[in-house]
């Protein structure tokens, strides 16, 4: 096993299918020259050349209909969405064109795409650039949503997401890059749209992905020492969601946390509480938490925006609150 | 061009005429839904432009689709029967009016968001460079289409990246009840190619012979020279904007002015002007039209709705 | 009071206020000469001029970004949107600008602005041109959104909206035009924000808006016949969500139905489902039943449509269900 | 030009280049957070274009808006306790570098989604249209923003509607490490106005009265003809796109050559040459520049921090 940052576990899968499979190519603003505006492609350009990393204009519309097309003759290109606030200036390709385009005419298509882009607040980017909106992607049949936490679940998910014949929205958070974990030698793949268990425990079960993710474990961590043993189920995929590893805890726990970076209502939250309830109703002992944004815009000043981030303090908070 | 290539265009512009009539007909009697936009009046430019293209020349156009699906080798059976919503119709009944699409006959639909096929057009020219090839898509659109941001970041991309994409406008003077005039900067819309310096023209739409011979070197430019074009073809619609569209934005003596420039009517004349047919063989192709449209209808009439188990089939590839 | 409907009823709040305010002013595709796709603005053109009801190109990110431009000058624009599957063309607009814009500035700015959106399934317009995505709107901070279910409070809440200093996104629903009402006589307003009860009853809850509420009243009247009385709460507002109408009937029925047109995950009945456990815990008899549409892009054949969007029958089987 | 005018332009100048350099130590400091986009080596370009409006003629520019800031008369203290979070600054501490605002200096932001402000300032031009008044919207934007679907919508509805905006784009040849060539159709940007029937011009933007007299121009025929205008000011950001750019994308020796053209130094000639100032009275005006940076640190420093309790003031006007 290996020790990487997810950053270096990202860059990893796309060089390897890269090199597996030559229909694999990526397009985005600053992908090649430049290396990628979060490094996660350094080095590529000068090895798989201009063809094979291309460098789009600013013009997200023009980067994911040209990477459906693309895909639809039968290529698997990576369209890098240089932050996922840009989805907004691209929105069709991405719930309205790649997740229909197959079912609307007849099974005759397949939109082997990846659309990665990079989320998240906490950088003091200002409201336009620091939302976490995941949850509304997930919102659409057709499309996959993945969010990985961790390095391994980086890499393997993002290996499978480029091997699916099905557009993938692959979600990565900014101030994530740094996280170092351990990924297994060699080749492997992580199913999409299977949750798994971060961290056993037996007194709560913490739901999380991504970013509260992170929150969560060190949550834990601090709730272990007062001795409350937390059981995080990391997400990982938003659309499919897999709640069988969540039921199976929460059955076990009685009582749920949801902890996620973005807004709170009509959030990831939102569905996951709805389907504890709708799954595990008679093992409801107290009413499931959601931890998440203020609902504000994202301010730039530091403890503004961090006053507006939900917080490790929030989550053991929240744990206490479902405890009591 | 040979006669028998000159009488299949004539018998496809026939077709299109004959089977989007017949399609309004069963549209009032309810038994087609949704949007439904005919193509009558502007059979001369698909049917031009398409008879220029290779059959590895991709086509890709937006929900006024029905004639561009027969120029491209989709049966009438398949249009009808997906027009009547059935599974044996090209889209499987899923897609209807607007969504017509084959891969086999590299027809790639078919798409209703005004522009939104055309960054995917410029996909399709950029898999197949990538791919290493000099086919060409082929991507129609409107008017009003010119003026939505999709165009032009697609024409940016592919004058900058050398995609070979002929860009095809269907000047049909009005995007829904919106002149050209009203909506767009500049009413020639070939002068919009000057901002990406890139090659255009103008042609008359009504004219089946010079739309054919435009394409044809149009197509050959892209593909030769490697760069994108756009072919401004300017055409008329005869009826509404889509079924139950009230017109109160043109006259009908405007409508009537353009009527007596029937694109069918034109050919018919060029080909017995120029002694490729009779009148008489005319008319047997006109025939032969009616009843292909009409067993269409028998066809798709006869044919079975799709399963309802089947509600949640191919949404993905995989299983989920 | 006067019976008239949702379409007449948009339609004379829409004159009234640009004959009280001379700030109003329409624009969107074929508002004009055309007199609107679905005949709302019928007359206008002829009545208030090309001014003040503008056709525009079809370019919906210059119709909602000259809007938003217009109303920081101190206009009050009113921006159709032919139809809500169209804002993912303009979408950065309306959750990234219109609603950050005053927040971001420091409070100097304010974005008097109504987006007028037509939504919904039913018409057999296919994958593209059928959505109900009202939910994800809603995720948004800064932005309003409304979608009512009758004609008194369609006229009601779009007067309040264009009287609102802030952005809404106001959704109606394309086959609900139809649909017949009393209003008041003469001038009123319905506050943004307030949700109502449509229907009183006691044994159980519906949640619903727009076609959600024509779906459950229609449902509650079959029920009344197996005598089951049904209380009905009309959301009316999606944000902000008023839910002290829906716990204080909860806290009375100890049952609830969530019914919307959209898709059921990350929807409507999520948000709902969830307050309801976090605000009526110890009221909560059964687990709560979302009825939404099935997981899949709307087909265009007519009984696989009807068969994907939920009927009067799945209200009705959702009722008995909570109450099982 | 009057003296004092242009002594005031030069003071502007330097007031930027000062306050760039040491909002770039202050970044490093870590006391400047998210992205900052610094405007050394444009200062031409805003100070030339800006001095040419009138008070009633709006601006609106992109994220690298410092210095469009300072032109617009918002003072260094609230720029600069902008940068630093405060509550003093210009947008209150929630916008920082990219959104600086004032509705009192006609100053409509500062925005972040590159192309997303164009469409709004057309929308700025149609409420002026819609008031009846002969305001000019200057909306300036990157070579890069020239690509993006925003563009295209917002010109061309200006030039159909007759809106008095002035499109300023800043070519500074790159959009963050991409050529124009390799991202855009045409390498003059000037060209895509032809695309839109509509004026244009390119100026040297290292010049500031040169960028002063075309602006005077430009605004000038925007007001009075009553129709759009595209002016390309063709100049060079002498620092990385934002802070911490790995600048792989270019020669320290092409880097050089742009900075031998320095506009500061180049107006510093004219200005001595012309005899309109001497350098020692220039060499006082940098000194007073440099106070007034040094004095705007020191009350940004002093500045408190907004309160936490407002967090969530104005999301709406209205409480919900
Ligand atoms: C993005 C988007 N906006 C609006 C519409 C609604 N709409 C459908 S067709 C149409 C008119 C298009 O006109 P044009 O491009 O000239 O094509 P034509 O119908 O004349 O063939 C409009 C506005 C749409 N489908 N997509
Ligand atoms: C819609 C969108 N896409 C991408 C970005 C990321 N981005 C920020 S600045 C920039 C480069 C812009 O270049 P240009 O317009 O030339 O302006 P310059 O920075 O040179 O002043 C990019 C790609 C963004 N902010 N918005
Ligand atoms: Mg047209
Ligand atoms: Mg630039």
């Amino acid at each position: 096993m290996a020790r990487i940052t997810i950053r270096e576990a990202i860059s990893q899968a796309l060089w390897e299918e890269m090199e597996r499979d030559p229909s694999v190519f990526i397009l985005g603003e600053e992908v090649g020259v430049w290396g990628g505006t979060y490094a996660v492609t350094k080095g590529f350009y000068d090895h798989f050349g201009a063809e094979r990393v291309r460098d789009t204009p600013i013009a997200e519309n023009a980067i994911l209909g040209s990477a459906i097309g693309a895909a639809l003759v039968g290529q698997r290109p990576i369209a890098e969405l240089m932050t996922i606030n840009f989805a907004f200036s691209a929105m069709d390709y991405i719930v309205n064109q790649a997740p229909k385009l197959r079912y609307m005419f007849g099974g005759q298509f397949r939109v082997p795409l990846v659309i990665r882009a990079v989320g998240g607040g906490g950088r003091q980017l200002g409201a336009t650039h620091s939302q976490t909106p995941d949850a509304i992607f997930a919102h659409f049949p057709g499309l996959k949503v993945v969010s990985p936490g961790t390095p391994e679940d980086a890499k393997g998910l993002l290996k499978s997401a480029i091997r699916s014949d099905d557009p993938v929205l692959f979600i990565e958070h900014a101030t994530m890059y740094q996280v170092r974990g351990e990924v297994p030698e060699g080749e492997y793949l992580i199913p999409i749209g299977k949750s798994k268990i971060q961290r056993q425990g037996s007194d709560v079960t913490i739901v999380a992905y991504s970013k509260g993710l992170e929150l969560s474990l060190k949550a834990a961590e601090e709730l272990a020492g007062e001795g409350i043993e937390a059981e995080i189920v990391d997400l990982r995929t938003l659309r499919p969601l897999d709640m069988q590893p969540v039921i199976e805890s929460f059955q076990k726990t009685n009582r749920a946390v949801v902890v996620e970076e973005g807004w709170k209502s009509y959030g990831v939250g939102s569905e996951v509480a709805a389907r504890i309830y709708e799954q595990a109703f008679d093992y409801v002992d107290a009413p499931v938490v959601r931890v998440a944004q203020k609902e504000v815009p994202l301010p730039y000043n530091r403890a503004l925006e961090q006053a507006a981030l939900p917080q490790v303090t929030d989550v053991v908070a929240a744990v206490k609150e479902v405890l009591r | 061009m040979n006669k028998e290539r000159l009488l299949q265009m004539y018998y496809e512009m026939v077709l299109i005429r004959r089977l989007e009539e017949r399609g309004a007909e069963l549209y009032q009697a309810g038994k087609i839904g949704g949007f439904m936009h005919l193509y009558i009046g502007q059979e001369a430019v698909s049917t031009g432009l398409i008879a220029a293209r290779e059959p590895r020349d991709r086509l890709i156009t937006a929900y006024r689709d029905h004639g561009v699906a027969i120029n491209a080798g989709i049966s009438a059976n398949e249009v009808m029967a997906e027009l009547l919503g059935k599974v044996t119709g090209i889209s499987k009944g899923r897609g209807g009016s607007m969504h017509m699409a084959s891969v086999e006959k590299n027809m790639w639909g078919g798409h209703a968001i005004v522009g939104g096929h055309l960054p995917i057009a410029a996909g399709l020219a950029l898999g197949d460079q990538y791919a290493g090839n000099d086919n060409v898509t082929i991507c129609m659109f409107g008017d009003g289409a010119t003026n939505i941001g999709y165009f032009h970041e697609a024409l940016n991309l592919a004058k900058t990246w050398n995609l070979r994409v002929l860009w095809v406008c269907e000047n049909n003077q009005y995007g829904m009840g919106t002149t050209v005039e009203r909506a767009s900067a500049v009413s020639e819309i070939r002068q919009k190619a000057d901002g990406y310096g890139m090659g255009s023209e103008r042609v008359d739409g009504m004219d089946v012979l010079a739309v054919y011979e435009a394409s044809q070197k149009a197509i050959d430019s892209v593909r030769t020279r490697s760069e994108p074009y756009l072919l401004e073809i300017v055409t008329y619609r005869f009826r509404g904007h889509s079924m139950g569209d009230p017109e109160r934005y043109r006259t009908q003596g405007e409508v009537k002015k353009w009527q007596a420039n029937d694109p069918i009517a034109i050919f018919r004349k060029k080909l017995t002007a120029r002694k490729a047919a009779t009148h008489k063989a005319l008319d047997e192709i006109d025939a032969r039209a009616e009843m292909e449209v009409e067993k269409a209808i028998e066809f798709a009439e006869a044919s079975p709705e799709p399963e309802l188990d089947d509600l949640f089939k191919d949404v993905y590839v995989e299983e989920v």
